[in-house]
């Protein structure tokens, strides 16, 4: 058991709980080239800080949303939930 | 030997930073010193320096499970490994300090069908590079390792495994050391608590090194820091397809030889060997989040504890001694990053997920006949960080999951 | 033997137990250790040491130390000064060649030392290296301490709980009593826990004591593991006090590692608990102000106190002598006392172990010379003497000088000498020195060492502690039974509501992905191959992801996904549909049927169920579809009804109309089957005439037993893997790899390319421009020998592509598979070779399916 | 009729239905009892304007995401459906477990048991967890895993009975 992290639903739980799916990535708009596409589909930040990354409370309600963590400390700054489409 | 009677300083104590290098090496671990040490000893390089910014051999080169071996599913992956097993083989020797390169067989176990089709494809496409690696059933498991439970008790029962005779134990400190003292003797400047903190850039190429200590002038630069890469990545602007983990492993108290073998399971992420000490080691798989804290999880031990007692019931009442973690380069094709970047003398060594110790003399090799001769050599030309910009990934995915 | 009762002694005289020692038979009392049972049987030797093998008695008496270690009931390394003593107890020592007084392997003390300093096996045994082996074996034997019953195990079991407390507080000495009885007046909720079997019968007003237990660390979300012995109490608390109060230090000069030299404590323990009395004659060594107490209270048990030394008076020389490892004089600046009994102190270090994993900064602190907790992170606090409180300043000598051995660490056996020539050769970091010494790195784990190691490290490199700092201190706290963290053995395993007629029916069961499968029900799966072929048989495909995606913009979300499109999709129809990820790689296949204009039906692989219900749902997050994503995978059973015959025995069950008119190939019908509503699919994976039955779980045996009394034959994964080989159907995850793609896994037509947008389009619009390396072809061998999935496709002796399936099939009268080929060899026709059996085999590219190519049977 | 009618096991003729704790709650102690038949419908939507019926049990997991545990499933259903949240059988997809005392329910689950009902880690699985009075509990689980929550449970009972295993 590692970190806790704060389900925006569910409260306080322990990160085993929830499944990890990376820093937030802006997705191109339209055909990008070979190398925009692959800065975006490989290249990561991975900052030793501030991170936002996506999590889902997979052993629990469910949701998909964001969290906002200094990946020094594992100190979960803020979580919130997503809003599609921007 | 005669050092036994006429104790002999490893290396030079710390001394200043010289005002040039012809090439500066970040990252005081295995990678840093065995290409230093090459430079050194195959390209007569005399202006050589390493930066560490703690001890040498205080990253991953102490942390990891020091388990060696090239039994791996790509051609590519095996060829360079198996390269690297041949090194370590000759390098006490080489080196004049023991190493303790404990050949004692290498096991995976498999416990579903499909983990034994993986293992096929390994065995066979081993086979045809000369690595010894063959798929072996419960019987023959049983003749090399009795201590296994492979009864049918288990939840996920062996199936077979693949076997490795020359994957072994090395002594992962003995090797940074043995570096250390071959590539100090041959005038490389060793530079602890040294910690690069930006570059000065002018054309396309990293003009100076600025250190903590101060800045150096420099005609090349290499960068071997497994778990800060992307950091000292970020200060030359090269950007790199690699997320931080950390990986977790304990020791047991010391018991009496028990196990001769390295076992390894996918399915149970866990591996398990025993030192020449007498303690067990035992290893899993990195954290799913990135991360640079360097604390471990509870669940880590719960987790590694109930999965090794599957395999040996035995260790029930062993008692675990010591726990500790490292920081790892996670690539996306689960192979390494190695040579040259987009900043003309900027070089790196990295993406080596928990398989970076492993490499340790052939990435010596390799990279001291690149960083001498601007050319890349044929064997980590398929792991040149320009894939990531083709697509053009070399996969050891489908061999991944824990494969120590 | 015993002294007259003490107050408060643990043992109960009434009560004798019987135990042995190797070939002895011995008593001691209820409430006795074994080691004070051993210890009141005149046993003084209770180990031998790990590297020289000197013998070894009582140090600590606290279960840190490996003096007392032995092999208790065949259990290896128990440390028996505080391992209580059972009626029957069976204790043998451990690391002895020979008997403990008398230890073959102790030449390694007497001649050993010249050639075997710190770190002699890097020097040695490297040429010739073919003996290297040989050299190492004999390493190996000589190394480790207790042997492992490798017939062992399963012998215990253990529990885990999960706790919480409001205030846990961890030590339960007098700050921390103080502190839980302070937090008990706030409410309830407060935990005290301590390792001594003394606080077991405490009784403190509104709060719950846990002893003797021990807290293993304190994890990130304040979380604290306790050691209860087969019960893990997993403790999450809001509040957590650290009162660990201090642990003895010992003194380093020549011979301290006699039998006979103890801690304060270890003493105290003896006589207090035990009622024994620790020695005849006794010398007391302080470097601290506790040596008059010392004093005091052996006297009190009638131990001769000839010398009591405060080495705060400046003493320079100092060492122990023994007899055959016992301690019989003791010489402090050339004065000479024979004795039996050293008690030492070296002062106490506080026990901040915990705080520090927690956290907290550990420092140096001058003033006390000894380094202590400082800046504790929120919700973590800490009492009493760990704090350094009361703690009397220790002055002494990093390490007194004499002659013979003197250890540092006690465990290791690693001497002042070693650790000066550590720093000589250039270890001159203690993280480096530690590595290369392995001083702290032996069971006490620094709890005995780390001090007097650092006041070495700093006396030799003439700088202070503080520069010095201290190796990370890492959980657990104390050595933990492997067996108390795993807990209970039971695993997750998924069964389909089946299950148990598949055992019953005799099937040999396997794992595929989190699920437990039939392989096949005989012995040979070609009959069940035969069967559907010929008349009918069923497969439970329950495992298959089954989702529901419903809503105004279901369509959208779906046509985004796929690289095909579903939103013309009629009602009614089914379509084939691959997942990729956005960088074109395939992840997971299945089909989509259309149930209504708003609601679709989408299965996946048996693995992939998880994984693409999270994918839909995360995409959706992203996007924000008006469209909702139900996994209702465990909700359904499903059945593959195949086979000629299969139209026929499904109509004498359904009131349905199932003619080929009615119910074509790839259409979605609700029909009720023998009294259970089904979605039935009519799909054809296997290639004959077939029709999928989705319907409630609860309802499948009932159903499977109805089709089978009707004349359906079982039939299992390999049978089924045989049956898509045939039409030349991928098994995503087995033929296609992390790297495959719609056009190299040969389904150029899949992706619908005018598409707008769809994960993996733009990987693909990249793909499309360069030629694959390799393609996923058929193909036919020409000799009858099956290659393993795996077997290597030889080109000049270089692997150049690979089999992933290979099975003999009846129906085409051959082997026949699947594999990826370079691109320059996967023309139809085009003759290759795979290794099997060390030699090479040749085999020809064959496109499509291998049998019914048109696809008729399953169209009937 | 429903486009999803083929989910609900209360279309089913009784006899055809069997419960997936069955075999391995024979035997078992009366504390325990099998829930997997009780209606369990997932709701997607608003919530709020789910009607509920006498009975119904609303567990809320997310303001858009519930389960309603309910006698009439099929009733259910259709008064959600009618008020605009889209609702599922799961009666068949869950299987239900009521089992008695809070150290039982300490060994199964980290979880608050004075913050229930929730959803969350239980036996290494995930489930949603009730309370009911004193130290009485549920928990609904997938139901492919429900021989495995039985045979969990019942060792762990034994462990607190001083066994070794509920096997041996």
């Amino acid at each position: 058991m590692s970190f806790v992290l704060a389900c925006p639903h569910c409260g306080p739980r322990p990160v085993d709980e929830f499944a990890y799916s990376g820093e937030v990535t802006r997705r191109p708009q339209s055909s990008p080239t070979l190398r925009e596409l692959t800065d975006y589909v490989y290249f990561r930040d991975n900052v030793a800080g501030r991170q936002r990354e996506w999590w889902q409370h997979r052993q629990g309600c469910g949701e998909w949303f964001l969290a906002e963590r200094d990946t020094r400390t594992n100190e979960i700054i803020s979580v919130s939930l997503p809003k599609p489409g921007t | 030997m005669k050092e036994i009677f006429f104790p002999k300083r490893m290396w030079r104590s710390r001394g200043e930073l010289k005002r040039r290098y012809d090439v500066v090496i970040v990252g005081g671990g295995s990678h840093g010193l065995a290409t230093a040490y090459y430079l050194a000893k195959e390209h007569g390089a005399k202006s050589v320096c390493i930066l560490e910014k703690s001890y040498i051999g205080s990253g991953a080169s102490g942390r990891n499970t020091t388990i060696v071996r090239s039994n791996y599913r790509t051609p590519e992956g095996a060829a360079f490994y198996g390269e690297s097993v041949r090194l370590y083989e000759r390098l006490s020797k080489e080196l004049d300090f023991n190493l303790m390169f404990s050949q004692r067989g290498h096991l995976t176990l498999a416990h579903s069908d499909r983990a034994l089709v993986v293992m096929q494809e390994r065995a066979e496409v081993n086979k045809l590079l000369g690595i010894k690696s063959s798929v072996v059933g419960p019987r023959e498991i049983a003749a090399l390792c009795p201590e296994l439970d492979l009864s049918d008790r288990p939840t996920w029962p062996v199936l077979g495994a693949l076997f490795h005779p020359p994957g072994g134990i090395i002594r992962h400190d003995a090797v940074v050391w043995a570096f250390a003292r071959a590539a100090d003797r041959r005038g490389v400047d060793i530079h602890p608590y040294t910690e690069v903190t930006g570059f000065q850039q002018s054309n396309g190429r990293v003009t100076v090194v600025e250190t903590n200590r101060g800045r150096i002038e420099c005609g090349q630069v290499v960068s071997a820091t497994a778990g800060w890469s992307t950091l000292v990545g970020d200060l030359a602007g090269v950007r790199l397809p690699i997320t931080t983990h950390i990986l977790q492993a304990f020791v047991t108290e010391p018991l009496k030889p028990f196990l001769d073998v390295v076992i390894v399971s996918s399915q149970l992420h866990v591996y398990v060997s025993q030192t020449d000490r007498g303690e067990f080691l035992i290893g899993a798989e990195i954290e799913p989040y990135t991360t640079y804290k360097g604390t471990g999880t509870l669940s880590f031990l719960e987790t590694s504890a109930r999965h090794s007692l599957e395999l040996f019931p035995q260790l029930e009442r062993t008692k675990l001694l010591r726990t500790w973690t490292g920081l790892c380069d996670l690539s996306p094709d689960y192979s390494p990053i190695l040579g040259k970047t987009e900043v003309d003398n900027f070089h790196v060594s990295t993406g080596w997920g928990t398989y970076g110790f492993k490499a340790a003399p052939i990435v010596g090799v390799t990279l001291a006949e690149l960083v001498a001769t601007g050319k890349t050599p044929e064997l980590i030309a398929p792991f040149a960080l320009e894939r990531f910009h083709t697509d053009t990934l070399v996969s050891e995915l489908a061999a991944a999951a824990v494969s120590h | 033997m015993r002294l007259p009762a003490q107050p408060g002694e643990l043992i109960d005289r009434a009560e004798p137990l019987g135990f042995r020692l190797g070939e002895y038979r011995l008593e001691g009392f209820r409430g006795d250790t074994i080691g004070s049972a051993l210890f009141a049987n005149g046993r003084r030797v209770f180990s031998r040491s790990f590297k020289y093998h000197r013998p070894r008695g009582l140090l600590c008496c606290s279960g840190h130390c490996p003096n007392c270690m032995m092999t208790v009931d065949g259990v290896p390394n128990v440390r028996v000064c505080v391992e209580p003593l059972r009626e029957g107890a069976v204790v043998t020592p451990q690391n002895v060649l020979g008997r403990l007084d008398m230890d073959f392997l102790s030449v390694v003390d007497k001649f050993g030392g010249p050639f075997t300093p710190v770190g002699f096996y890097y020097r040695t045994m490297i040429r010739p290296r073919f003996m290297w082996p040989v050299y190492e074996k004999f390493l190996r034997g000589v190394a480790g301490l207790g042997r492992l019953d490798e017939h062992a195990g399963h012998s215990r079991r253990y529990d885990v709980e999960h706790r919480r407390a409001r205030v846990l507080v961890i030590g339960g000495g007098q700050a921390g009593r103080a502190a839980a009885l302070a937090a008990a007046t706030a409410g309830p909720g407060v935990v005290l826990v301590d390792e001594s079997v003394r606080l077991a019968d405490v009784e403190l007003p509104g709060v719950e004591v846990l002893a003797p237990a021990r807290a293993l660390g304190i994890w990130e979300g304040k979380l604290v593991p306790v050691d209860s012995g087969t019960v893990l109490y997993r403790y999450r608390a809001e509040r957590i006090i650290v009162a660990t109060g201090t642990v003895e230090q010992p003194l380093v000069f020549p011979g301290n590692d006699l039998a006979g030299v103890m801690l304060p404590e270890a003493a105290r323990r003896l006589i207090r608990d035990f009622s024994l009395r620790p020695g005849q004659r006794a010398i007391v060594l302080a470097a601290d102000e506790r040596a008059p107490e010392i004093a005091e209270t052996l006297r009190e048990a009638g131990v001769a106190v000839p010398r009591v030394v405060d080495l705060r008076e400046g003493a320079r020389q100092l060492e122990a002598h023994g007899r055959r490892g016992h301690v019989r004089r003791v010489v402090v600046d050339g004065e000479e006392t024979k004795c039996d009994l050293v008690v030492v102190s070296g002062g106490r270090q506080p026990a901040y172990s915990l705080l520090s994993q927690a956290g907290g900064r550990v420092e140096y602190d001058e003033s006390l010379k000894v380094f202590v907790p400082r800046d504790l992170p929120a919700g973590i606090e800490a009492v009493g003497s760990v704090t350094g409180e009361g703690i009397v300043r220790a002055e002494g000598a990093a390490a007194y000088e004499g002659s013979g051995k003197c250890f540092v660490c006690i465990c290791e056996d690693v001497t002042t000498k070693d650790v000066k020539r550590s720093i000589e050769e250039g270890f001159d970091s203690i993280e480096l020195s530690k590595r290369y010494t392995t001083v702290t790195m032996g069971p006490c784990q620094g709890k005995l060492c780390q001090l007097p190691s650092i006041h070495l490290y700093a006396h030799e490199l003439h700088t202070y502690e503080a520069t010095i700092g201290t190796t990370t201190a890492r959980p657990p706290w104390a050595p933990v039974e492997l067996g108390l963290l795993a807990g209970r053995h039971l695993e997750p395993t998924r069964r389909t509501s089946l299950h148990f007629r598949h055992e019953e029916l005799g099937a040999r069961m396997m794992w595929a992905g989190p699920w437990k499968r039939p392989y096949a029900y005989g012995e040979h799966p070609e009959d069940e191959v035969r069967t559907v072929h010929e008349s009918l048989g069923v497969i439970d495909v329950s495992t298959l992801g089954k989702l529901l995606v419903e809503g105004p913009e279901a369509a959208q979300l779906l046509e985004r996904l796929y690289p095909n499109r579903f939103a013309d999709l009629k009602a009614g129809r089914i379509r084939y549909g691959v997942l990729t990820s956005d960088g074109g790689r395939i992840m997971d296949d299945g089909t989509v049927a259309r149930l209504a204009d708003d609601l679709y039906y989408v299965t996946t692989t048996s693995t992939g169920a998880d994984a693409v219900t999270a994918w839909f749902e995360w995409w959706n997050a992203v996007w924000g579809y008006d469209a909702e994503i139900v996994n209702v995978t465990g909700a359904l059973a499903a059945l593959n009804l195949a086979g000629p015959r299969s139209r026929d025995a499904l109509q004498r069950l359904t009131e349905d109309e199932l003619s080929a008119d009615e119910f074509r190939y790839l259409d979605a019908k609700h029909i009720e089957v023998a009294g259970v509503p089904c979605l039935a699919l009519r799909i054809g994976f296997v290639g004959e005439l077939g029709y999928e039955l989705h319907f409630p779980s609860s309802a499948a045996e009932y159903l499977w037993d109805r089709l089978l009394a009707d004349g359906a034959r079982p039939f299992g994964l390999e049978p089924q893997r045989i049956l898509r080989l045939e039409k030349g159907h991928v098994i995503v995850g087995q033929d296609t790899d992390s790297e495959s793609n719609l056009l190299s896994a040969g389904m150029p037509w899949l992706p619908k390319m005018d598409k707008d947008d769809f994960v993996g389009k733009f990987a693909l619009e990249h793909f499309a421009e360069r030629d694959e390396r390799e393609l996923l072809v058929g193909f036919t061998m020409e000799d009858d020998v099956v290659p393993a999935e795996g077997a290597q496709i030889v080109v000049e002796g270089q692997p150049a592509g690979r089999v992933t399936s290979a099975r003999r099939s009846e129906q085409v009268g051959a082997v026949i598979g699947l594999g990826w080929l370079p691109r320059d060899r996967a023309d139809a026709g085009t003759r290759f070779e795979v290794r099997v059996d060390r030699r090479l085999v040749g085999a020809r590219v064959h496109h499509g399916a291998f049998f019914d190519s048109a696809g008729e049977r399953m169209r009937s | 009729m429903s486009a999803l009618y083929f989910m609900s096991p209360a279309r089913c003729t009784p006899e055809t239905l069997a419960s997936p704790l069955e075999r391995g709650l024979v035997g078992a102690p009366e504390s325990l009892r099998d829930l997997s038949p009780d209606g369990k419908v997932e709701l997607r939507g608003d919530l709020a304007r789910v009607g509920l019926a006498e009975g119904d049990e609303l567990i809320r997991l997310t303001p858009r995401r519930g389960f309603l545990l309910t006698g009439d499933p099929l009733a259910a259903i259709d008064r959600s459906r009618a008020n605009g949240v889209l609702a599922y059988d799961m009666t068949g997809a869950l299987g239900g477990l009521a089992f008695e005392g809070e150290t039982l329910f300490r060994r199964l689950t980290d979880l608050d048991p004075g913050a229930l009902p929730t959803a969350g880690g239980f036996a290494r699985i995930s489930a949603i967890l009730v309370r009911d009075e004193g130290e009485r509990f549920r928990a609904y689980f997938p139901q492919e895993l429900g021989h495995y929550v039985v045979e969990v449970v019942l060792d762990v009972l034994a462990g607190l009975a001083g066994g070794r295993s509920h096997r041996a």
